[in-house]
């Protein structure tokens, strides 16, 4: 078993990592407390963004050199671009500043809901790949939009769970279940929507390699407590799912054997 | 004098100015950033010879926690 | 962190446990995977019963040896006694046999969906308790019974998160939460039908104090491995309760800041 | 002869009998046992003195997993 | 149809309806109103209560004769009593003042969530069966109870969709329906907690006979329509239950057959 | 109410109809069965679709006549085409055949879930829409592909619930429900996926404008008396939106009144 | 004078007193109610006869809207 | 002779051939019919003009059931 722990590795566009916990640095009430979240969950390949500053609140390189500190792989997102042209300059941006090829593509469809545009989404991640990004597109559940990326050459996906930022958990199960049925050759990870360990739990268990999430951590009462938590869970979701659930029944069946039942007697 | 937009604030500058020129008098000298003008990705090694034109948008951007 | 982890202890009765993974001992496929998943779990309490045995088919006490060294607390139970007076009886035999006054008292209403007869229920436990035994009753999620059996003087209450080896998980979380809600004076742990980690995390963000189960973790292909995941998942859902989950929102919301958003422009 | 039922199978025990040496003819001297008689618990403090009539149904039980 | 339509009727305690809707008749912005709703919903089986009324903003029998006017069959409730004495007295109240032995036992067991006592309810069910009542008991889900309640005389069962006045719906649908599947000798007619039309609908869907509800209708902004949109939610249902559903598919089956799709070809 | 029952009408591209179910034509036993299913539900537009034939299996058109009979408006549907240009050629077919611009416009995107493909059905909407087509898109609730299908052009659009044929219901209500509450100037219809009355009923208490299905009647023990539960059902759903549901409610509160509860005493 | 409770509100009654006549002075009288008192039912037809004792806590009911 | 495929079965007509004798020869002569060829949708009003083609797919479609 603890063999298992240190062999069952998530491989995403060929390198691998033991923590199938991604996690985002935005939302904690300090710096500090986002390091210790960090620190807290394992996680080895965090989220972040890049934004306009103006030079007077212009804090240097404070907050990147925190991040540097963390010694974790680095994941820029395209958060909040609109169009395929937006997320594809961001994403040259954040190559050229976190000197990365990998980018967390995402391009919003409605300002309501947060959700991709499956459009724009396809364009832009067709482009990036072009220009040799490794690309996690945030997705829907959506099998044809998810299909059309795989084959743009995505060698991951992240479909939402719910919304950003609802912690709703796993909306909609059936469609995440027959997405993960039929895309088995590249790794899904549950981007976005989860607000609750248990759901992450339930989300490895259904055979999802991984979750990323950020607000269900950062506003916890107790963030680094959470942090933790969900870095169990993750583990224990990926535990069910390689030791196989039993069968769920419709009808009850003792645990405890029915034979020899004491006072029991054939003339009852 | 090119009166242009710097993360959506206006500002004015000497002509001719290139990028180099543009981020150290919008305080950005020394920092980690990137660029793009009219929406477009300036990559550093053009900032030298890539010059500032009137009315030019602008992005200098940083690192920020992101999700 | 760590020292909360040391310190968050579950009491029953006056005494404290670390684990709060009460794991059943039927159903594995060998006393070894038995003696195996039992360690992986970190349990240290764990039911057994009493049952007829033929002369012929008698092992001598080869089981009650291997039980014994697991060096775990033992909870016999009344499986299969279908009214007050046979689990009494059972109840008293226990006590003398493996030499504790700990029972879980079940008392069986129905044979389709093993469920508890809660009139039977509450006539069992106030005479046990009488009888100075440390009762925990398997009981449904129905919220006067618990207060009736709480009122014979049950120091903790077992409610169903499901009917007897069905897997199905927390079938009625309203009741169930309602019932948290309502009994916060001693530990209520739910007590059979969880099928996967998930559902046993959820169990805990919910506030119920631990967990009791035995097919989930003995039907699983991997009875060991199952077993170390309901023990991370129990984990993950009881940190996650202490460190306060995030507030479920009905719309969505930015993790990444919207302020700084690049290519925005006034004009637009 | 006395005709009992031992975990519900019957059985012809010699008359005297307490429980100790129906226990013992029943093959379960010196193991892990508890007994009650038609449905009542018998303490093991007991056994000597309590004897076994005509028509009694006897539990022996041994531990076994439970859930 | 027709036929059946008028053929398919409901029987308790040996009285035929032709409508499977109990309405009651508190909560309404106006007498009027109420009466209104009633019509509307064809219901032919209303409860109502008693209570003490001050001399002073004493109405003579105005409610009383508005009620007679509906020309409905009376079901009294023993709403808000908490022991069996109460509940048997007040129905003994009720069947001199309304001259029937009809009677919608209700004996609450907590005021926070309104649920039946099972303890006292049974007592009270064989007492009132035993004095020749005819007994419409609001009971929870629990299968034991309603075999109870059957055994004290019981010829209807009424179990609870949700606590009262929550218009929750369906809360636990598995036990309900192993309940139905259980108890089919005689009628179950779920009553309490539904709040819309599609709830009812459900419940008939499932093979319930009948449901009876009030806040659903009372506290809807336009009571009248909501009743007649329940009375056709009811009969929809009914008739959905009569007529066999499809069976419920994993996976999708296309309905415009597959066999003669144009465009396609061998050589593709 | 009956006023309203007769001004309550749904308009779909500046025509209206009273009924609010659209019904397939498929998978009866026997065309007489589906005269008198059609006749039941009260369906003023039905869908058929265009598929060859062998000259030997050649019934002339028997079927034509029938449908022809039944005096509908007919809706051909593109079911099975898996291109813009399939649907869209198929499209031109059924307007000279049928002789109107009405199109149930369909376009698979995969053969397992049979779900719209959203990017070649954007494409075909655009195009039908150009050539004067009245296109009834069937589609995903994915809110920017219903979004850009208005933008298109579309005066009507038809999420699904659930995948053709599976009846398992509005799958993601959640979805749904902000679907509806963003889209508010053009009828939304639910297409697929229902299995029972009680899910079509809910579909319009949530808003939607109608259901379109043909699995669930056909497919029924008796397809006449299912096509009148639903018709049945569809109507209680719309007069429960427009009777406005009450407010559900987590905690129960009474409905009789509890001012003047008899038997209690300022001395108890 | 006997002192009662009528529906929980104290009320004074020239002794003696049966159900009518109470019935009367609480001002129910040809109404459609019904009677307990100390909790258990009284029936019309014992009106009459049933004499009201002193602190008797009395219930008199009236329909009303129930659910 | 033109090899075509009609419905996705072979066929054999007489050159020249229109769309009219096509579907005369195919058997569908009167009834309530739709036409393509390769895929592309032909207009009834075409059918005299229309010459089918060596090797052509022609699809020619009824009125059936449909969800």
């Amino acid at each position: 078993m603890e063999q298992l722990a240190t062999q069952d590795l998530l491989t995403l566009y060929d390198e691998t990592f033991s923590s199938r916990f991604l996690l985002g640095t935005a939302l904690y009430r300090s710096p500090l407390e986002m390091c210790n979240a960090i620190k807290a969950s394992g996680s080895q390949f965090i989220t972040l963004s890049l934004r306009r500053q103006n030079p007077e609140q212009n804090d240097g390189d404070a907050f990147w050199q925190m991040i540097k500190d963390t010694g974790c792989k680095l994941l820029p997102n395209t958060a909040g671009c609109k169009s395929a042209k937006e997320a594809i300059n961001l994403a040259e941006m954040s190559r050229e500043l976190f000197e990365t090829p990998w980018i967390k593509l995402e391009v919003i469809g409605d300002d309501y809901n947060l959700q991709p545009d499956p459009f724009e989404l396809v364009i832009a991640a067709k482009e990036l790949i072009k220009r040799g990004f490794k690309v996690l597109p945030y997705c829907t559940d959506d099998l044809v939009l998810c299909m059309r990326l795989r084959d743009a050459g995505c060698q991951v996906l992240m479909p939402w769970g719910a919304p950003i930022g609802t912690g709703q958990g796993l909306l909609n199960k059936y469609h995440l279940q027959s997405l993960r049925e039929r895309i088995t050759d590249i790794p899904l990870i549950i981007d976005a929507g989860l607000g609750s360990p248990s759901q992450a739990s339930a989300a490895l268990e259904m055979g999802f390699d991984a979750v990323l999430l950020n607000t269900a951590v950062a506003k916890a009462d107790d963030p680094v407590l959470m942090a933790k938590a969900f870095a169990l869970a993750i583990e224990s979701g990926r535990y069910g799912y390689l030791a196989g659930l039993m069968q769920r029944r419709q009808t009850a069946s003792a645990s405890t054997p029915v034979l020899g039942q004491p006072f029991w007697h054939q003339n009852k | 004098m090119l009166n242009v937009s710097v993360n959506n604030e206006v500002m004015q500058v000497q002509a001719p100015c290139c990028v180099t020129q543009l981020i150290e008098q919008a305080g950005f000298a020394q920092q980690t950033i990137a660029v793009a003008i009219n929406g477009e990705f300036i990559a550093k090694r053009m900032y030298q010879q890539t010059q500032i034109n009137q009315n030019d948008s602008i992005d200098i951007v940083k690192p920020i926690g992101g999700g």
